[in-house]
């Protein structure tokens, strides 16, 4: 991967998990992202709010490498991963869920979240990444010596083999994977169908597939979508939860204000793919931009109005 | 397979498939129709297998396979003509033929898979339809080369090469590429490779280098592809161009979409049913009046037939024989049933 | 030069050929996203309905204006016919279903309809080619030098006939009610629905037409090559797929311009270089363009929404 | 993984080192029988399995006789002829009374013009339905996969039309009544130089087709020994409608014939399209031009060419004239040089199984091979000891519907 700036054991030690500094990024002329700063520290529940189209899905999609920043630099755990390709940046323990649910529909809910837990994740991720970085050199030659190598190191003729250390691995996963899903109160629907999940249990499920990938900071996009009240109250708890048992930063995308303010520390607020706000809840209750953003806006009815 | 020492449980199948693998072949050793027929049906069954290891479990779609497959035939025929007159001095010369077919098979496998990764490298940047046409144009653009490649008999084809490939080896591929396949599906590549299948985004989200597993998919299916063509070349007494055109490549691409995307078991029914109903047919109308005037006429009907046979299974079972399912899954309840992704 | 220029006329001949056939595949996977491979054989059937149809009239009718629109007429009907049955039977049932399935059934039809007209049974032809009849009397339109280059009428009428077609299917596909219907459908066949947009008659309309084309184009193949065989659809047909792909399938001038090209390309490496690698050409070319423009040369691939 | 590859490096060298030339001889019978016993499985004994499996009847009161034959697919056209001669031929021994009161029939198998077909379908004759001859195919690579499984198993095969040399080479139960390829290609080469004097032509072969290669390859090397010169060798495939590019390029170097050893469902294509670039000189072709059809493909383009080939369907003698109209009645159209071909194939085998004493593998083939002058549609048959007939060819002159005779070429 690159070298380049490869960060000292000790900036790795005090670096935040995560970490965007001057992020910008347009899509032609269009400026979804400007200037964006974000530091997660581990333990941290931040929230990141705006009205509809303030570019809150595209600060997901940049921090998580599907987009590639025009301006700025996003470092995960330290290192600087403005090139890695989304799983490269997975890797590296950032792990995240969708807006719209994308879970491997045919795949069972206990092999959604086993894809997640890989096996032996960092020889796996050492070797991909020697893969990928020969084929962006674009030499054929290497690059097919990187997959025999990773045909190796990944471990694939251990799995055809059956080798009892692959066993054993495989029992791991399951054991890991089943433990997650019980978490998460899904072991009841371990062998049904992704797709055949009711909707709640569908994003719990995307919930414990990230998790599944041992992240240190875990990305929710609009967890609680098209959940009841009672759902919510849940889920507030639930991630509470999440974050103390598996020690991570979370940050999270929501619309529903009584949840976010309930459960953050910290919130930052987009408007336009402008930071118009950051701080505490009851700081960013009480700001003037932010209501103004939110005129109108279901922050006012839920809270009559009040400034 | 409960109780099997987990040391056992990799080298089980094996030591229990060799030895039905050679007794097929000294049982069918006086039958040459079978024998032929079987041997064919072998290499249909690795061919569909091994596509649908892109075409199922990776949801990329391929249908250049008969270009590897011609690959694969070629050099190791080309090879095997070469060490025609040479055996090895410390085995009988039936023995030393295995072993230098074994040694040019695996070669042949080899030179598919590196065309493989080849054809693979496109996959990081196409979808869907385009890359269906890029993979059938690789494999036209290998039966051009043929064909106009001398050593390689040109349009006449490449006759005299040595028929070592008996029941035993093809038996044993087949036995190889499934297990194979079905050990892929168990392992964490292989959901890795369901998981691009199902959702490419979310996959590459989750960790999974997607990149990276589409061409070693496309690698492992066109190694196999390779060996069948090895195989083929082994029993058919002479490969010609002919024999590897875009129509072969949708034949196992009908095989893979009938026994239903991703089942291997599937994939393995549909090439087994594909293979035997054009000579059933033939029976069929031989048994009907075979020495009438009609008879001459009626050996022609079979491809249209099978062409409408096409229609009417797709439409009778859409999501093909097994679905995503193996076919212990679909089998009636009574039967003990397997969970899905445990080899 | 003069090679040159006869090598030009040659390429954009046969070139313009494609494009007709490569239009109705366009069309076809414009609204249903479906490769439909049997459109070669429809071609040829249409072919072969234009042929009985000349024999019908006889030598004298057949050379006649009226006659040769006849011919056109119950050509492209009969293809219409046949096409709008294809759909209904072979594909409508699929349209839930997965893409790949309704791609065998097209198989599954390519074969039976290829296979079938080999049959020497009944009305079926057989397998040996027919030599066409001359419906359109070939007459020079231009000639340069001692026959150093000649352009031919029919060179010419294809050529115009198939620039026009594609405005004709530009303008459909944009300018009509129709066109916004077929549009539509082609984004999302399920909220067209939604939107009240008879689905089912669009996509057998779009497929009537396109097999219409088919044969259209497939009379003028035959007209140029004064022949007509049973497997004529399944390498025509090959190639107007490539040509289409080409172009971005889905793009109706690219389709063209795609087709176009690959004749010329194809025409200049018989003319100039190996006659035996025309074909590993013809798809290299393809595989470069798609490698450096994933979507061809005018299409596009959705960024997908994340 | 580390010491694996040394051990195999290893091994490697070892069986390297160990390599030998075979022992046993390497002569087309034991050669092959050795094959087939490695293609059952390495088990059997490399005896050759002849004398031990000889074919037995269907049943008592028939013979049947089997046919694999391109009935579909590019080639469906030339099996379809072959198919019938076969038909016509054993119809009239039955109404002969057949042989030693037996009944004849015939199954026939398509092979699709596909090598794998064509040994599936020639094993399942020999031995589903056991099968006492073998007739076909046109494609030599089809004869020749064929004749790979024939001679393993012992049953004699007669190719009624395959020019290839190879074919006959794979064993002494495979015998040919047509010509072969460097004949042929001899016959147009020398007519061309000898006979018209041209200086100077270019060959248009058919790239798909390994009788086409076969004949460009004798035909440019004959006619260069005999001074006239090769302007240039272009190409098409079987299947191709559009020949202009071809054809623009060889108007070029300006010949004074064409070459064109295709087959005449492309080359009455080829004609019309020389015509229309304004390249009037003759085309020449061989046996595969010959064919009612060429005249309706090629129409006035086509006249004035010369073509080589087996026979003349206007040749006076009354036997042919008798063939001719039986064919005309049974199939409509004149028989083309492949369905003479066929019905000579089928007779000779018919006389071969009167001859032999018993319906044996062995004995039909020796029956076979001591055919001499037996009288053809396609000239007077003798198999010489390559099991090749060795015949004249005959030159014609394509006309007006039909092709004159202009002279034979004796071997």
């Amino acid at each position: 991967m690159s070298s380049s700036t490869e960060p000292t054991p000790q900036q790795l030690a005090d670096a935040p998990l995560l970490k965007a500094e001057g992020v910008s990024i347009t899509f032609g002329g269009l400026k979804a992202l400007t200037d964006f700063n974000l530091a997660i520290r581990k333990g941290d529940l931040q929230g990141l709010i705006g009205p509809n189209g303030a570019g809150k899905t595209t600060a997901f999609n940049v921090l998580t490498g599907v987009y590639k920043p025009t301006q700025g630099e996003v470092r995960v755990g330290g290192q600087k991963v403005n090139t890695l390709k989304p799983h490269q940046i997975n890797h590296l323990g950032l792990a995240r869920t969708f807006q719209n649910i994308r879970l491997f529909r045919a795949l069972t809910a206990l092999d959604n979240v086993k894809v997640a837990c890989r096996a032996e994740a960092f020889s796996d991720a050492a070797a991909h990444g020697v893969a990928a970085a020969a084929l962006v050199r674009g030499g054929v030659l290497t690059a097919i010596a990187a997959n025999c190598r990773t045909l190796v190191l990944a471990g694939w003729w251990k799995s055809l083999l059956l080798t009892p250390r692959f066993q054993a691995e495989e029992r791991r996963i399951t054991e890991q994977a089943e433990h997650l899903l019980e978490v998460m109160g899904l072991l009841h629907r371990r062998d049904e169908e992704a797709r055949n999940l009711p909707y709640g249990e569908q994003r719990r499920l995307e919930i414990a597939r990230a998790l599944g990938t041992q992240p240190n900071v875990l990305l929710l996009d609009e967890p609680a979508a098209g959940m009841n009240t009672r759902e919510k109250a849940d889920l507030m708890v639930l991630i509470r939860k999440l974050r103390d048992d598996f020690s991570l930063g979370i940050l999270v995308i929501e619309h529903d204000m009584k949840l976010v303010m309930g459960i953050c520390e910290k919130i930052t607020v987009l408007d336009h793919g402008e930071t118009i706000a950051r701080g505490a809840p009851e700081q960013v209750r009480s700001d003037r931009k932010v209501i103004e953003a939110y005129l109108g806006d279901s922050y006012l009815e839920t809270h009559g109005g009040a400034a | 397979m409960p109780g099997v020492p987990p040391g056992l449980r990799g080298a089980l199948p094996v030591l229990i498939a060799l030895p039905v693998v050679v007794v097929f072949e000294l049982l069918l050793a006086g039958s040459p129709f079978a024998t032929y027929l079987l041997s064919i049906m072998g290499v249909n069954i690795i061919l569909a297998v091994s596509l649908n290891i892109v075409n199922g479990m990776t949801g990329q779609f391929s249908i250049g396979h008969a270009g590897f497959m011609a690959v694969g035939a070629y050099v190791a025929g080309v090879l095997s003509l070469s060490l025609k007159e040479i055996a090895l001095s410390f085995l009988p010369v039936a023995v030393s033929d295995q072993v230098f077919l074994l040694l040019v098979l695996l070669l042949g496998g080899v030179a598919a898979a590196v065309c493989g990764f080849v054809v693979g490298l496109p996959s990081l940047r196409l979808r869907g339809d385009y890359l269906a046409i890029v993979t059938l144009g690789f494999g036209e653009i290998i039966r051009v080369f043929v064909q106009n490649t001398e050593m390689f008999g040109r349009a006449l084809g490449l006759s005299g090469i040595p028929q070592t490939a008996g029941l035993g080896m093809v038996g044993f591929w087949v036995f190889v590429v499934v297990l194979v396949a079905r050990r892929l599906a168990g392992s964490s590549h292989g959901r890795s490779l369901w998981a691009i299948r199902e959702d490419e985004v979310a996959a590459e989200a989750m960790g999974v280098d997607t990149t990276g597993y589409k061409v070693r998919a496309f690698v492992i299916s066109s190694f196999f592809a390779g060996i069948a063509g090895g195989l083929f070349a082994h029993f058919v007494p002479i490969i010609n161009p002919g024999s590897f055109t875009f129509v072969k490549s949708m034949e196992v691409v009908v095989m893979v979409v009938m026994g239903g995307l991703g089942s291997t078991t599937g994939a393995i029914v549909a090439a087994v049913f594909l293979t035997l109903l054009p000579e059933a047919l033939r029976s069929a109308f031989a048994a009907m009046g075979a020495e009438g005037s009609l008879a001459q006429k009626v050996d022609q009907i079979r491809m249209p037939v099978y062409g409408l046979l096409l229609v009417a299974l797709m439409l009778l079972r859409p999501q093909g024989l097994f679905g995503t399912k193996e076919i212990w899954e679909v089998l009636p309840r009574w039967l003990p049933r397997r969970r899905k992704g445990l080899a | 030069m003069a090679q040159l220029l006869q090598h030009l006329i040659n390429g954009l001949a046969s070139g313009t050929i494609y494009a007709l056939v490569a239009l109705g595949y366009t069309m076809v996977y414009g609204v249903l996203k479906l490769i439909n491979f049997a459109h070669g054989d429809v071609m040829m059937v249409g072919v072969y309905m234009g042929y009985a149809t000349a024999f019908a009239l006889g030598k004298q009718a057949q050379k006649s204006l009226w006659g040769v629109v006849l011919i056109f007429l119950v050509a492209m009907g009969g293809c219409a016919l046949l096409g709008f049955l294809i759909e209904r039977f072979a594909y409508r049932p699929l349209r839930e279903k997965p893409r790949l399935t309704a791609l065998i059934t097209a198989i599954g039809i390519s074969f039976a309809l290829s296979y079938g007209f080999q049959l020497d049974i009944g009305f079926l032809p057989g397998a040996a080619p027919r030599a066409f009849p001359e419906i359109i009397v070939p007459t020079e339109w231009l000639i340069i030098g001692d026959r150093d280059v000649v352009v031919w009428n029919w060179q010419v009428m294809s050529l115009l006939i198939a620039v026009g077609l594609m405005v004709g299917l530009q303008y459909l596909v944009f300018k009509t009610r129709f066109g916004r219907a077929m549009r539509a459908v082609s984004y999302d066949h399920r909220v067209a629905a939604l939107m009240g947009i008879p689905t089912d008659r669009v996509i057998a309309v779009t497929f009537m037409i396109g097999s219409a084309l088919a044969a259209g184009a497939g009379l003028l193949y035959a007209i140029k090559d004064t022949s007509v065989s049973p497997l004529m659809g399944l390498y025509v047909g090959l190639k107007a797929f490539v040509a289409a792909v080409i172009g971005g399938i889905g793009h109706v001038p690219g389709a063209v311009v795609g087709a176009l090209m690959l004749g010329l390309v194809e025409e200049f490496v018989v003319g100039y270089a190996a006659s035996t690698w025309r074909d590993a050409v013809a798809f290299g070319i393809l595989i470069i363009v798609l490698i450096a423009k994933p979507g061809g040369l005018f299409g596009r691939v959705a960024a997908e929404k994340v | 993984m580390r010491r694996f590859v040394p051990m195999l490096l290893a091994a490697l060298a070892f069986m390297v080192a160990g390599c030998e030339k075979k022992t046993q001889p390497a002569s087309p019978e034991t050669e092959t029988s050795k094959q087939t016993a490695q293609g059952q499985g390495g088990t059997a004994p490399a005896t050759p399995p002849v004398a031990d499996t000889p074919p037995t009847p269907a049943s008592s009161d028939t013979l049947l006789l089997g046919v694999a034959t391109s009935l579909t697919g590019g080639q469906a056209t030339f099996g379809v002829s072959t198919r019938n001669g076969i038909e016509l031929a054993i119809k009239e021994a039955n109404d002969a009374g057949g042989v030693k009161g037996k009944k004849l029939a015939v199954r026939v198998y398509d092979d699709q013009g596909k090598p794998e077909e064509a040994a599936q379908a020639v094993t399942r004759l020999i031995n589903q339905d056991k099968v006492v001859l073998i007739l076909g195919d046109v494609a030599s690579s089809n004869s020749l996969a064929m004749a790979e499984k024939a001679q393993a198993a012992g049953v004699p095969m007669i190719t009624p039309s395959s020019t290839n040399p190879a074919v006959t080479e794979k064993g002494d139960f495979i015998f040919r009544v047509c010509f072969i390829d460097p004949f042929q290609g001899f016959v147009m080469a020398k007519f061309a130089r000898e006979n018209l004097k041209f200086s100077k032509a270019a060959v248009l072969q058919d790239n798909k087709s390994a009788y086409s290669i076969g004949l460009t390859d004798v035909f440019t090397r004959k006619f260069t020994e005999m001074g006239g010169k090769i302007t240039g060798v272009e190409s098409y495939s079987q299947g191709d409608t559009d020949y202009r590019a071809q054809l623009t390029a060889i108007k070029k170097a300006q010949p004074e014939a064409i070459y064109v050893p295709g087959y005449y469902s492309e080359v009455g294509v080829i004609a019309r399209q020389a015509r229309e670039l304004g390249l009037k000189v003759p085309l020449l072709g061989g046996d595969g031009w010959d064919s009612e059809k060429l005249y309706e493909l090629g129409g006035t383009a086509i006249q004035g060419s010369y073509f080589s080939n087996h026979y003349s369907p206007d040749n006076p003698e009354p036997r042919i004239q008798k063939f001719v109209a039986d064919y005309k009645a049974a199939y409509g159209g004149v028989p083309d040089a492949l369905a003479a071909l066929a019905y000579d194939a089928a007779n000779v085998a018919v006389d071969a199984l009167k001859k032999a004493p018993d319906s044996s593998g062995k004995a039909i083939r020796d029956a076979i091979a001591q055919t001499k002058g037996f009288p053809g549609i396609a000239g007077a048959i003798t198999l010489d000891e390559k099991r090749n007939a060795v015949k004249p060819a005959v030159v014609l002159k394509v006309g007006d519907g039909k092709s004159e005779y202009v002279t034979t070429v004796n071997p």
